[in-house]
């Protein structure tokens, strides 16, 4: 049971080019091809299921494999394309970190993943663990794709890869239980996003569908509008500790006080209990 | 026997406490006018003044209360009973147990208030003046006063005017730089208490700065005539103590015979006279202060009294 | 006796819960505070039961408590000091309120969880059931502050308060939380067992002097006491000065000196009497400078708890030093200052909520004469202006004459640092001393002296007969307390076996207090002094009487030669009568100047123009100015910088968690390497 | 049927039947039904012997957590029946939202109740779904921004903790073998400390952010003011009320099965740092809210913080704190929201500007607001109260360093919480919304159904802090215990 022998070799196989397509999926500009990359990433984690249920005997994985085959490579790209249809979306994806720097980013993402899985040797199977450093890169680079890409297609393709590596990981591991029911709840997971795309109506609602769009609804409005009215200077209403120094005057005298320490009478009083020829100067004999 | 001396001792401390009382200021300005080359009133002058005031008939403001009618009382009694404890020709006096230095201090803040209430009872503003300063000057001569006690309880154990008079008479402690120092520093709050010189001018009647005179000019006839007592009386007891603290020698001990009384009243009455003429000497010498200059002067007190505390501290490895 | 207790405590919690519906109207007000008053005699009888009884009495554990443990109740000689204290003022603050009802129908519901709470955390067991007590205590007194909370000025108090409360609450738990984890128990007893030493010592000490003493109201962190006592009910300010300072002393108190064992060295008591002699001067000299009554009173309270303090840190040092009987002394004086204070501020709060009502203002400059219209209040105001002056033979004179004492014997400690600390805290004390008497002074002679100032002022009433009641009641307290001295510190032996061990011997005798040590003491006989006083009086009266038998006439004020006020001016003319800011000028300029930034700017007419000359004075706390406010700017500073993050999108909250994954992973990987 | 699958499904019947029902009042009377019906379930549930039945599991820790939910599930839908005339309910929105309740509700019991990591994941997961929903009913662009938010971002959190559950797994595989029972808790725990070291770091790390992200720990909070103060007021309740209960209680089964590996790097010091940072970043955040239901959203991030540093703390004292807070927590948050959700209403505007004095023009709504924010704040004699003293005494016991800035956090945000009380209760009344396009004028019956649960839930934050019957307490410290 270890490298070299065929079977392991093309589950290996499999999973790496589900890393290459990752790659493909971040290097991808249109829209279209986002969408076809993610298809075929979707039909080779079927493959990958289908051979690890032909490995393990396990034949619900080929269930698995069937579900992610009809879903992933059929429906949900045909779905995308049908939404860029009526939004229609053919223009490239705004990036927004470079493609060049996001792909450098990828490498690392992937280096990482290989330096956390390294150490683990003892109890798992070396198997297991190259495919873990695989679904785990796969895993990465989705989420990678959802924060270096603008429009919400392409967040969603981030997301739908990323639980992508999640089935790898989880048909890669021998006799995992209620495999189906996960990789299904995910599947429904990830059908609930895109169908958020449809029902919330974002192209109807805003005039793109970046995200960034999205915020300009909240009730508390912006913090550089908020910083430029200087509203939360004054916000507690009354009072925050700037208007306590403001009346830091008050400190001396309460409100009545101060002012009939202004009132003409009070500060006649104030000389003559004093002596006027003190009040100019210090007092005393002149 | 030790008791009936005690009695007797206190009697005639008493009787002589109020009969010299009003002689005091009368000497000390008949001093100064002659060192000034003039005759100046007798010594009895202030006394046939109380005479007469008395028998005048006091007049009050419509506005007046009865603080003005009770004060003068309150300021006297608290001012004779502080001045009983003051240990003058004998020690072991009747209320010697009772005489406390923080007492007097104490009594002396009780017929400061009621002064500065009286001169308040009105709402003139002479009265408040006098009062606000009288008060706000006893800010600083107060912890100039406890801190020099501070220095006698160190030597002497306790804060008792007897037992504190009568060590110090025995002597053993011979002179220190410290107790010089603090009778410095009681010497310029006596001035201060008394509204002498450098603090108030007592012969004038300048109503800008004076500060004792503004709290009586609404009072008159037997009011009047008791401020002037109660003040006599806070002069002789500033010279007493003066006297008991640093020019112990000559006090009988307690429970001696009246030979002692004898001799120790006439070094009293020594005492006493020296004390008066260099206060005489001391006001000719110096020009009153502008007022707001006085905390200066009393600071300067109060820091010459905490360095004597010190100096006791380092030198005498107390404790 | 402790099922007792917590049965009055169970009556004045269910009084709170009855309170919200019947506070609507006056009778029911008038039963709440009622049932205030007779909580709050019964606590009074059960303290002073405990101290006959020479406290140390069993350890009670509630039926209920915190989820882990059991709440416990004990009324040892401490606590029973401290309740007692707390029955009296509050027993009179209830009855005060009786008088009048419907002042504010707000103030009546959080009253008996005021009392309540402060009850709770005098006599708890265990360190949860005195820091709830002493937060119901906040949260109530919170509520009491805030009752007429339409004006701004009440709001802002308000909050500083209870801002304050949960400070001093931020520091009192980790303060627990080190002895309770080196003891590993909640309970005192627990924590008696095992005292701290080192570094925990001293953190517990500043976490206890930064938590219970801003709640006590120790310089510096005390700006919020001026503000939030003026703005309460007159009763209220009363209870929140007489009994609620008083309780963080007792946690002061309760924790230093009890629960941190015996073992503490000299210095520990160094903070303290610094702390104490700072407020003690600053209170005292504020309360020269404010023109409002109540101001002027909180103040004072600032100046008296700084006394305290100065004797519970003397206390401290001496016992650090081997000298019990000092330590007694300085315990002694402390604790029955507390008692003295508390009583004669209650009257005096009091006293200014009468006038308040009465004449209509609490400001010095409105106020006057009112002697002739409200005599049996300004009597009664007398007594208390004499005590907190420290004049003989009143209260006040007796506990800081012991106090005096326990400072000129400072010197007994050998620690030559000590022995001049000790010295300037004498200087400072008799200072404090001396202004308070100024501001006394000033306090009375504006109030109820000269002429009226204003026509409402002019109008005013003597109170009625009930809220006279609660005006002499503690007045006489107040003459009983100055007279009887030794007794009060005899029944405290119990407290101060509490604080210094059983062999604590009182610094009294019979009638008599004992200060100094070895083998010359001093005395305080305040009854003989009494007889000696009056016997004098009667002679000097006989003598004047007899020399001068002519009657008094009334004839025009002199007044320093101005004319008859115009008929126009019914109550004369306001111009030639002393001012508040007039009274306050020496000192304003001897020490306002350097200790409150205190300015002045007169602006005089040139001669010839009618306009009006102006003088006006002002103060700034520098502790608020220094440490409130950086405080608050830092803090508003940091919110504005991170309140950059609300802005961000989707994709960069989503580029936040992936950093985290990241970051975690890199950690794994990086703590598995090694 | 086994008892905790009942608590489970019956909501679940009972969601199918509102979206079934046609008519508002209908639907609303019998939510309430199945609400009080589960509770009444739940309160058996305290009865059963713990152990575990298939995929569920009854113990110390889920028995509190699964009552307290079926209250403030009962409370929420009494406070919303009152609600029905708000504005901005039509037929099919309140089918949806009634629907949507009674799924989340069943979801999250599930997720309390199962044993089994994957369908514990899977019970997370519909409750988001469920609540994304009931966020989302309004479909003002405010409630569709944050419901979009909140769902990619809690949809990435449920993916990277499923991953972290496969790895689970991954590590116990060799030893539990291929079955349903190599997810299970119990199982898992057994055989932890013999698992790979490893693995169950790196799952750690997975189900710590995944299922962090759901808790609202910094800096995994984004999604939740949004959500929180756009949704109607009753998910506000439920959200930090409940759902957060559940994620933490996820995160914690992942704690203790590391947690049993002597050689896995302890979980503690993570919940710790990120449960530290929560309070702070909340307790300078709140200081800049005008928001009043976003400034109680941040609050509910700040008690989420202070629960798990209590929890990364460990030990009986740091659990049974952190247990405490839980459920004082969901109390006394779900009280204040109710409040606010009225007030939010008669002003309508949800600006703390705009609703001010209400004590002064609402008495009753006013104090009662004061009171319930006064127990988020950690006053006594409510639970928080008893919690803070326990978590801060605790720290200072043992990490002295720690306490310091632990102490800081909560002084300035319960400051913070202070200074908007005085803002919202005192002082000079704001004036009313006029009736029409907020619809119609809160009646007796709104009120009653605000007041009414408010008080409820405030009686009982005061039991749970200052008079627990010994049962309870017993309870929590056997789930404390359990928890170590």
């Amino acid at each position: 049971m270890t490298f070299g022998q065929l079977p392991y070799d093309i589950a290996h196989l499999l999973g790496g080019a589900m890393l290459l397509l990752s790659f493909v999926l971040l290097y991808q500009r249109r829209v279209q091809a986002v969408i076809n990359a993610f298809a075929m990433q979707g039909g080779v984690l079927a493959l990958a299921a289908a051979w690890q249920g032909a490995m393990q005997g396990a034949p619900e994985l080929y269930l698995t494999a069937l579900i992610a085959f009809v879903a992933k490579a059929v429906l949900i790209p045909l779905a995308l394309r049908a939404i860029v249809r009526r939004m229609n979306l053919h223009r490239s994806v705004e990036t927004a970190l470079g493609i060049g720097a996001s792909m450098m980013v990828g490498v690392a993402v992937v280096a990482l993943a290989i330096l956390v899985v390294l150490p683990i040797t003892a109890g798992a199977r070396a198997i297991a663990r190259e495919d873990l450093a695989l679904a785990l890169s796969v895993v990465l680079l989705g989420m990678l794709m959802m924060i270096t890409r603008r429009n919400a297609i392409s967040q969603v393709v981030g997301l739908m890869s990323l639980e992508n590596g999640l089935v790898l990981a989880a048909v890669g591991v021998a006799g995992m239980p209620l495999v189906v029911e996960l990789s299904t709840a995910a599947l429904v997971l990830v059908v609930f996003v895109v169908a958020g795309v449809f029902v919330f109506q974002i192209r109807e609602r805003f005039d793109s569908v970046d995200t960034a769009a999205l915020e300009k609804h909240r009730a508390e409005g912006t913090w550089e509008a908020q910083r430029a009215d200087g509203a939360w200077e004054a916000q507690p209403a009354e009072g925050t500790w700037e208007a306590q120094r403001a009346d830091g005057g008050r400190e001396a005298q309460p409100a009545e006080g101060g002012r009939d320490a202004q009132r003409p009478e009070a500060a006649w009083n104030a000389q003559r209990a004093e002596g006027r020829p003190e009040v100019p100067r210090h007092g005393g004999l002149p | 026997m030790q008791t009936l001396g005690g009695i007797l001792t206190q009697a005639l401390h008493l009787a002589l406490m109020l009969v010299l009382a009003p002689l005091v200021p009368g000497l000390v300005r008949w001093l100064k006018a002659r060192m000034q080359g003039r005759r100046g009133a007798s010594p009895l002058q202030p006394l046939r003044d109380m005479r007469k005031l008395l028998r005048k008939r006091p007049v009050l403001a419509e506005n007046a209360s009865a603080v003005s009618e009770v004060a003068p009382y309150v300021a006297v009694v608290a001012t004779l009973v502080a001045l009983a404890q003051v240990p003058s020709f004998s020690h072991g006096m009747l209320l010697a147990p009772l005489g406390d230095l923080l007492l007097v201090a104490g009594l002396l803040a009780l017929a400061r208030v009621a002064l500065a209430l009286a001169g308040l009872d009105v709402g003139t503003q002479f009265g408040g003046m006098g009062a606000a300063r009288e008060m706000s000057f006893a800010a600083f001569a107060e912890p100039t006063l406890l801190v020099a006690v501070l220095t006698f309880a160190i030597l002497a154990g306790t804060t008792n005017l007897d037992a504190v008079a009568a060590t110090f008479r025995d002597g053993q402690l011979g002179l220190r730089v410290s107790l010089a120092l603090a009778g410095l520093s009681l010497l310029a709050v006596a001035l201060a208490e008394n509204a002498r010189m450098p603090v108030d001018s007592p012969g004038t009647h300048l109503e800008l700065t004076m500060v004792h005179e503004a709290m009586l000019l609404e009072s008159s006839g037997r009011h009047l005539a008791l401020w002037e007592f109660q003040a006599a009386l806070k002069l002789e007891l500033w010279l007493a103590l003066l006297a008991a603290m640093f020019l112990p020698f000559g006090a009988a001990p307690g429970g001696a015979g009246p030979l002692a009384w004898a001799l120790g009243l006439l070094a009293w009455l020594v005492k006493m006279a020296g004390l008066m003429l260099a206060l005489a000497v001391f006001e000719n010498a110096i020009a009153k202060m502008r007022v707001f200059r006085v905390p200066e002067f009393l600071g300067a007190a109060l820091l010459l009294a905490l360095l004597a505390a010190a100096l006791l501290f380092v030198s005498t490895g107390l404790a | 006796m402790l099922t007792a207790l917590s049965l009055a405590l169970a009556a004045l919690l269910l009084l709170g819960a009855a309170a919200v519906p019947l506070a609507r109207r006056p009778a029911g007000a008038r039963f709440v505070h009622a049932g205030c008053l007779g909580a709050c005699v019964v606590l009074a009888v059960l303290a002073f039961w405990a101290l006959l009884a020479s406290g140390g009495g069993p350890v009670l554990a509630l039926p209920f408590g915190p989820p882990w443990g059991r709440a416990l109740l004990a009324l040892d000689g401490l606590s029973a000091w401290f309740l007692l204290l707390l029955g009296v003022t509050g027993g009179i603050a209830s009855l005060y309120a009786m008088a009048h009802p419907a002042a504010q129908p707000g103030a009546v519901p959080p009253f008996p969880l005021l009392l309540a709470g402060m009850a709770l955390a005098v006599v708890a067991a265990d360190v949860f059931t005195l820091l709830f007590g002493f937060e119901v205590m906040s949260l109530a007194s919170w509520a009491l502050v805030a009752a007429d909370h339409s004006r701004a000025e009440t709001r802002r108090a308000a909050r500083l308060y209870l801002m304050m409360a949960v400070l001093s609450a931020a520091c009192l738990v980790p303060a627990f939380g080190l002895l309770v984890g080196h003891a590993g128990g909640f309970s005192f007893a627990a924590l008696r067992a095992a005292p701290p030493a080192g570094w925990l010592a001293t953190g517990v000490l500043v976490l206890l002097l930064l938590g219970a003493g801003s709640k006590a109201g120790l310089a510096p962190l005390n700006a919020w006491l001026p503000r939030a006592y003026p703005v309460a009910p007159a009763h209220v300010t009363a209870l929140l000065s007489g009994a609620t300072a008083n309780v963080a002393v007792y946690v002061l108190a309760r924790l230093l000196l009890d629960l941190c064992g015996p073992a503490q060295p000299l210095w520990w008591g160094v903070p303290l009497l610094v702390l104490g002699a700072g407020s003690a001067v600053l209170g005292a000299l504020r309360a020269n400078l404010e023109g409002d009554i109540k101001v002027v009173l909180a103040c004072s309270s600032i100046e008296n708890i700084g006394l305290i303090t100065i004797g519970l840190g003397l206390a401290l040092a001496f016992r650090g030093a081997d000298l019990g009987p000092l330590a007694a002394l300085a315990a002694g004086a402390a604790l029955l200052h507390t008692l003295n204070h508390g009583v004669f501020k209650t009257l005096l709060f009091l006293a200014a909520g009468s006038v308040e009502r009465m004449a209509g203002s609490r400001v010095l400059d409105r106020l006057g004469g009112l002697i002739h219209a409200m005599p049996a209040t300004a009597a009664c105001a007398l007594v208390g202006i004499g005590a907190a002056a420290a004049l003989p033979p009143l209260s006040g004179f007796a506990s800081e004459w012991l106090l005096l004492q326990a400072l000129l014997a400072g010197w007994r400690t050998g620690d030559v640092t000590f022995q001049v600390l000790a010295a300037a805290g004498t200087a400072l004390a008799a200072m404090a001393a001396a202004l308070a008497a100024a501001a006394m002074v000033r306090l009375f002679g504006l109030v109820f002296l000269g002429r009226p100032r204003t026509p409402r002022g002019a109008g005013a009433r003597e109170v009625g007969r009930l809220e006279r009641w609660a005006l002499v009641i503690p007045a006489v307290l107040t003459l009983l307390l100055g007279l009887l001295p030794g007794p009060m510190l005899a029944l405290a032996q119990p407290a101060l076996a509490t604080l210094l061990g059983r062999a604590a011997a009182v610094p009294a005798q019979g009638f008599a207090l004992l200060g100094g040590s070895g083998e010359a003491v001093a005395w305080y006989l305040p009854l003989a002094l009494l007889a000696v006083l009056l016997a004098a009086g009667l002679l000097v009266a006989l003598v004047v009487r007899a020399r001068s038998p002519l009657e008094t006439r009334r004839g025009p004020t002199w007044d320093g030669g101005f004319i008859r006020p115009p008929d126009y001016l019914p109550f004369g003319d306001p111009l030639t009568q002393p001012s508040a800011a007039g009274l306050a000028q020496p000192l304003h300029r001897m020490l306002g100047a350097a200790l409150y930034a205190a300015r002045e700017t007169v602006d005089m007419p040139r001669p010839g123009e009618t306009r009006a000359a102006r003088h006006r004075a002002t103060l700034a706390d520098p502790a608020h100015d220094w440490l409130v406010l950086p405080a608050g700017r830092l803090r508003g500073a940091v919110a504005s910088w991170l309140e950059r993050m609300r802005d961000f999108t989707v994709r960069r909250c989503l580029s936040f968690g992936f950093g985290t994954l990241v970051v975690l992973l890199a950690l794994l990987a990086w703590l598995e390497a090694r | 049927m086994p008892l905790p699958w009942l608590v489970v499904f019956f909501p679940w019947f009972g969601a199918l039947v509102l979206v079934a029902l046609p008519r508002l009042r209908l639907a609303a009377a019998v939510n309430l039904g199945v609400s009080a019906v589960s509770l009444l379930l739940a309160l058996l549930l305290l009865g059963t012997p713990h152990g575990e039945q298939g995929w569920t599991r009854v113990d110390a820790l889920n028995q509190p957590l699964v009552l307290l939910s079926a209250i403030i599930g009962l409370t929420t839908s009494i406070y919303s029946y009152g609600q029905l005339d708000a504005k901005g309910f039509d037929h099919l929105r309140l089918r949806a939202y009634h629907g949507a309740y009674q799924l989340f509700m069943g979801a999250q019991a599930l997720a309390l109740l199962s044993d089994n990591m994957g369908v514990m994941w899977v019970a997370i997961e519909i409750a988001t779904m469920a609540s994304v929903t009931m966020v989302a009913v309004h479909g003002t662009p405010a409630a569709t921004a944050a419901a979009w938010k909140f769902f990619i971002l809690c949809g990435v959190g449920i993916a990277l903790a499923l991953f972290g559950t496969v790895i689970l797994y991954m590590a116990a595989q060799p030893l539990v073998g291929h079955g349903d029972g190599g997810l299970s808790w119990a199982a898992l725990r057994l055989v932890a400390a013999r698992c790979d070291a490893g693995l169950l770091n790196l799952a750690f790390v997975f189900l710590l952010v995944g299922y962090g992200t759901k808790v609202g720990l910094v800096p995994l909070h984004f999604w939740l003011p949004d959500a929180e103060a756009e949704g109607p007021v009753s998910i506000s309740a439920v959200l930090s009320g409940l759902l957060l209960n559940a994620a933490m209680v996820a995160v914690l089964r992942a704690k203790t099965i590391v947690a049993a590996n002597p050689l896995a790097i302890p979980p503690g010091p993570f919940l710790m740092a990120l449960g530290l940072a929560s309070v702070l970043l909340a307790g300078f955040a709140l200081w800049r809210r005008r928001d009043a239901r976003r400034l109680f959203a941040w609050s509910s991030i700040q008690h989420m913080g202070l629960a798990a540093f209590a929890f990364g703390l460990g030990g009986v004292g740091g659990n049974l704190a952190g247990l405490l807070h839980l459920l004082g927590h969901s109390l006394a948050k779900s009280a204040v929201f109710f409040g606010v959700g009225l007030a939010t209403r008669l002003k309508d505007s949800q600006k703390i500007a705009d609703i001010g004095g209400l004590a002064t023009s609402h008495p009753a709504l006013g104090w009662s607001l004061v009171v319930a924010i006064a127990a988020v704040a950690g006053m006594p004699p409510f639970a928080l109260f008893a919690s803070e003293f326990l978590l801060l005494t605790e720290t200072a016991a043992r990490f002295w360093w720690l306490a310091l800035p632990l102490g800081l956090g909560l002084f300035i945000a319960v400051t913070a919480k202070v200074n908007v009380m005085q803002q919202l209760c005192l002082g000079d009344a704001t004036p009313d919304a006029a009736p029409g396009p907020a619809g119609a004028v809160p009646g007796r019956l709104a009120f009653g159904t605000t007041l009414g649960p408010i008080w409820v839930h405030l009686v009982l934050a005061l039991v749970l802090g200052a008079a627990l019957p010994a049962g309870g307490a017993a309870l929590l410290a056997q789930a404390a215990e359990m928890l170590r």
